[in-house]
């Protein structure tokens, strides 16, 4: 039984750790969050790309560092942590994901490089509007390698210069490459719960697009590069329910009501051990997903649900209930436990909400009980 | 058992329609009360003009200017306010809390200077008591109040104070001060009412995570007092503050924001999992009963309070559950309308959002609702103690010095 | 507002739990659960027609008391706190309720004087097996005035006289009284989850059956039905789950841990503090559900499934959580606690699960938000 | 990251895996503990025959009859003797704390007279520490323990305990009692070993409300003890019950019962609310999907805690979870299953009711383990506290005498 990442995984994650502690403290994402102008912190950026991070699950070959998503997964923990506000999930949980799934190798050789040498920022558009998209219910269409139609909202879609788009083609879907820098494409930030990360309308008229993966397997595409993407989401919301609980726990140990420590009460004691007992659930979750993951197992639909489903229970929860442990000082803005909150609501809702997650698992589950 | 008025509640119902139709404003006005919005004028003469017509504090007596009314008088009141677009009311927590504190603790010359002008709106009120050390424990209010040293027996207070509602815009208010740092928590404090426009006193609106700021930090620097402003003896001022907050209950209101009725009819018209509305999903079938049960049994709770009421007797218990379910609620539903709009929820611009990014805004001011005017946890333990009768949790501060109270600091 | 019940109805309330407190005390209760040929206590039974209680909402023409449905809900409640092992909601809230809603003059004058005078007990009989019971579901059949078919499990069904039957006839659903005394009926007891309350199989091979009600509006009728028995099902709820809280609160106060009582701890008093809630707003749509029974209001379906959803809901916490304060003695056959957890199931499943009844409130709200 | 053997377990496992195909029943034998049921004769042969080859107790040390083997190959052993028809194991108790406890503090002669006959199931343990007013509280153990009058320094035990699983059919027991009332709780109790045969002690089973009796009531009149019985210092027994219920968390187990794979299947064969089977019902579905991903929660946390031990680590406090979320779990999902059933749900006939009663049984026994072993609110006490290390509750019991402690008796 060997259930747990390994000496070196967790050398990186304490070297990473420190590296946002000192490159990403909660000061600078308050830059972000208070300046609409700013949509992401771009020295983060450039130093999380030197510190080779977003080419760390991408082959050697391709100029990543070649390690491995188990690598991958104990980054994503400490960005989620660090709330950092960078586009680090758009490009590298999805995009790179994607094109290591389906890409084919002149995709391969002309993009993965880029993406890990921080070249370029990558964004995933679904969406079109309000409520669950369904195959019957994409409007976006290519005809004659031209993409028109709009996204919203595309998580980084005001920054990135890469976006992959799930279209139909010859009333199929399938995903599509679109250059948002190039023709046809306008762009309009939105405003969301979470001003730490950006997103946007995009509209497209006829822009340029070049087809990834198969025609007419777009949603069964985009589903594997979600359950992916949920795997490392997944790190991403223990490493931010974890941070909360730490934040609940010192104010509980230095806030006095009534002469004694807030956390002395039982209302207190045991919220903290609700919130305790979800994050381990989420945390053994993330860990089987992220083995699937990496040893691309068969059980990677069914995986990647629970992962996200627990993930997102217990950030949510830990965000909220860090809020009512602080009280009013906990609703104020200058405090950072708002940042966690927002974080939380975009990460479950970034690759579809939860409730979404739920029928698929029990869609495979219903499947492989009835096998 | 029915919900029709008594005979006498008909005729006064009959009465304060005929009068508020003939008075009431037509159309509404603005309704941002923070940072004293430009509804302000129009809240002062619709409240002029209800202390006029004896409608402003239909329970206070009629030397007050009230109409020495009982409380089921003043809830048709509200109700029949209620259907007209009357402006907001920054009033409330003068003369529902501050002002009869005054009159309680004041000599007559104080009532006489201040009952009429804040009955009229003249004047506005708000209560000083939160602090940032103390949270729910207001006995552990740590703002001064000392003697100044010149001999006048005046008083100089110096400290801070938070969470005061309405203290942007507000003329006077109550302030409770340490005064006896060598007495236990509850046995050296004292009331004074303070006038806001002192220079010694600054306000500072706090900065909501929800983005809003209907609150204020109140700094207090050597702000000089008479002894004539003492409400009640000197470090007997835990007393007082009971007497303010008693009538608190009273005026905490319930959960306002988007319900079940705007979750379905968003629902109704959403895809759902399938594609077919969102309505069609059973999950949600079942969270919105669940809503609507709540939101029922705290509308019929208030039926039995009213009727207490109108049959003279003293509201039971049950009027105590209001903000523990509805804050809870709020939170709950609309993190799933969030859900339920996919990864579109994440997106708040009103002009995009669907009801005008209501279920946002919903979850974003949740967590404050959740802890204003007492968390969770406080309001399930008063229910528990005052309620049920059970004890309180262990004191250990009771017989401790308040300067040798652990803090943390 | 007048949002309360009538002096008088209150006295008749303390009236009732001072009778009930003599002849119904838990030592009473558990005659019946522990011997298994005692399906019902007899003598509460004798006693309770003897104080009227079983015409109190039956008109005085035939031969009840005629007050009231108030009345009645009043008596309820005390029945469930007292959790009397008699069959008084079937021969009451069902029966009785079905002949007055339905039944023609000849019906009314023949059974509801019997009822009034406690010589006859009723019971209702929908379920055929497991699951929801929808119309196409039905399978017991009606030709010629002779009814065939199973019903389990049926509530008193070993103890009744007469049976109100959901069945089809002419492929329509019908409501039919059968003799459970005559001919063409087996009765098997079952045994359930409250041995205090009986239950049947009953198997009906050309039973002869009269209609109660117009043909083919059977299942409108049994809603009908459920409705008025939902509201006065609810005042058992609040009853029992009211004596739950009291219990729990009493034992708590008493109770010993670690030096001082365990109802100090927060943990004990916000568990107390959360059954009051519950049970306060339980019993707070139970009165709006009580006004419109006694009204007859077009609000009933809605206001009868929510005065079901929340006392189902309140006494089901109050019972497991009244359990959970007692610690192990809390577990003990000894220990009243089970008792009220036996019949918060009881009671939750007899006219239908709460689900049933969420789905139907919602229906109904759906429809009134349209229009 | 995988859920490989390392090469030294991968052996281990083989080894183990032939020693039990030569020898491990090939049919099940009954299974009823309860009363010592016909299986005990089967238990204590697979119990001598495990014994024998040294698989007893792996962790022990060889002198003991073990093979100083580590945590994970009791682990391996575990799994793969569960693949097989074993009967049950009354044993855990004795050989996981008494039998140690008595090492412990034993001197080498009684060490060497139980040790042997317990590892070979010849002679079966209880562990009686809880009293009927002590509960979760065993310090506050009133069973005294006092001086034979006769001068043979002997010692007489009366008083009760409860709950002591395995009472009826055990030979010996350790027993912790009250030797000093007047110093404070923690001070004055004193632990003994006791023969369970002695005519003072009197078992009687408890009848749970699920029906079962897996538990006793155990009273003592005046039970003989001679003071080499003593284990540990006078008054000093609550340090040695430490070194007993140290031992405990290791050997509390999930809840069994009917799961979420039992609730689909029954789902997928039932009408739901429109006719169709209730599996359509997303009500349903999410649920089901909450109970899958908390049993895969706990079943990793499970594999992190093997892990741990397979790396030679302490288990960290991940571990502590799995009773409060399953025994939860057990009663809601028993729950829903039930009111699935709709008005059939009450029936819990095992020839009448779908899984034989599984669900309607859970529900009466979900209840008692939500209590057993630490009651929702302790362990939730104990994870906040050991775990998250927040202060304990505060405590009015440590420094007064125990005979003068509030009991409400």
């Amino acid at each position: 039984m060997n259930f747990d990442f390994s000496d070196d995984q967790k050398f990186l994650k304490s070297e990473a750790r420190k590296f946002l502690d000192a490159n990403a403290p909660t000061g600078r994402v308050r830059q972000v969050l208070d300046d609409e102008a700013r949509p992401y912190d771009q020295a983060l950026w450039k130093a999380v790309a030197e510190q080779g991070w977003l080419g760390a699950a991408i082959p050697e070959e391709f100029g990543g560092l070649g390690l491995g998503h188990l690598e991958l997964c104990v980054i994503a923990e400490e960005l989620g942590r660090a709330v950092a506000p960078i586009p680090f999930a758009s490009t590298v949980y999805f995009l790179a994901e994607a094109i290591q799934l389906a890409g084919d190798d002149r995709q391969k050789a002309g993009i993965l490089p880029k993406i890990a040498a921080g070249e370029v920022i990558g964004a995933v558009a679904t969406s079109e509007g309000p409520g669950v998209l369904t195959p019957s219910g994409v409007q976006t269409s290519v005809t004659g390698g031209r993409l028109t139609g709009v996204k919203i909202p595309v998580t980084d879609g005001d920054i990135a210069d890469l976006c992959l788009v799930l279209a139909k083609e010859n009333g199929q879907p399938g995903l599509f490459l679109v250059d948002l820098n190039g023709e046809g494409v306008t762009r309009e930030p939105v405003k969301t719960l979470d001003p730490t990360r950006d997103a946007a309308r995009l509209t497209f008229k006829g822009a340029p697009a070049q087809r990834l993966g198969a025609a007419g397997e777009g949603f069964a595409l985009i589903e594997q590069v979600f359950d992916r993407a949920a795997v490392l989401l997944a790190f991403e919301q223990c490493g931010g329910a974890d941070r909360c609980l730490e934040m609940a726990k010192a104010y509980a140990l230095e806030r006095y009501a009534f002469g004694r420590v807030i956390a002395s009460y039982q209302a207190i004691k045991h919220k903290l051990a609700d919130m305790y007992v979800k994050n381990e659930l989420a945390r053994s979750n993330a860990y089987y997903g992220a083995w699937a993951l990496n040893t691309n197992a068969p059980e990677m639909p069914v995986a990647a649900s629970a992962a996200r489903i627990a993930a997102s229970e217990a950030f949510w929860f830990a965000a909220k209930e860090n809020i009512q442990t602080h009280g009013g000082i906990g609703f104020t803005w200058e405090m950072d436990c708002h940042l966690y909150y927002r974080r939380s609501r975009q990460l479950s809702l970034v690759a579809g909400a939860p409730r979404v997650w739920k029928e698929r698992l029990v869609s495979h589950l219903e499947r492989r009980n009835a096998a | 058992m029915d919900f029709n008025d008594t005979p006498e509640e008909a005729a006064y119902r009959a009465q304060v329609r005929t009068w508020l139709e003939a008075n009431a404003p037509k159309r509404a006005t603005g309704d941002d009360l923070e940072g004293g919005g430009d509804s302000m004028a129009a809240s002062k003469a619709w409240q002029a003009r209800k202390a006029a017509a004896g409608y402003a504090q239909i329970t206070w007596p009629k030397e007050w200017g009230g109409q020495g009314g009982n409380p089921i008088q003043q809830v048709i009141f509200n109700q029949e306010e209620a259907k007209h677009p009357i402006p907001p009311n920054p009033f409330q927590i003068g003369l529902g809390m501050c002002v009869p504190t005054v009159a309680t603790f004041a000599d007559d010359d104080t009532k006489a200077r201040f009952v009429g002008p804040a009955l009229r709106g003249e004047e506005i009120w708000c209560q000083l008591f939160s602090e940032p050390s103390g949270g729910s424990d207001v006995a552990a209010s740590r703002t001064r109040a000392v003697r100044a040293p010149d001999g006048s027996g005046d008083w100089l207070i110096s400290g801070q104070k938070v969470w005061t509602t309405g203290a942007q815009f507000s003329d006077f208010g109550i302030v409770i001060c340490r005064t006896n740092p060598d007495a236990p928590k509850h046995k050296g404090l004292t009331m004074f009412w303070v006038d806001m426009h002192d220079p010694g006193i600054e306000v500072k609106p706090i900065h909501q995570m929800s983005g809003g700021s209907g609150f204020n930090e109140v700094f207090f620097t050597d702000v000089r007092v008479k002894d004539s402003q003492r409400l009640g003896a000197i470090d007997d001022g835990w007393k007082v503050s009971l007497v303010t907050l008693m009538n608190e209950r009273l005026a905490v209101g319930g959960a306002s924001g988007a319900g079940w009725a705007q979750f379905m009819e968003a629902a109704r018209n959403l895809p759902g999992l399938d594609g077919a509305p969102a309505l069609k999903d059973q999950a949600l079938r079942e969270k919105l009963a669940d809503w609507y049960v709540q939101a029922e049994g705290l509308k019929h709770t208030r039926n039995r309070t009213m009727t207490a009421l109108s049959r003279g007797q003293t509201p039971g218990p049950e009027s105590s559950i209001g903000k523990i379910i509805s804050a809870v609620q709020m939170q709950e539903l609309a993190h799933a309308a969030v859900e339920m709009l996919d990864q579109y929820g994440i997106i708040n611009d009103p002009a995009l959002a669907p009801l005008h990014g209501a279920f946002q805004s919903s979850l974003m001011f949740a967590p404050g609702l959740r802890i204003a005017g007492g968390t969770d946890e406080i309001l399930k333990n008063i229910i528990a103690e005052r309620v049920l009768g059970l004890p309180g949790d262990i004191r250990v501060d009771k017989d401790v010095p308040f300067k040798d109270m652990p803090t943390g600091r």
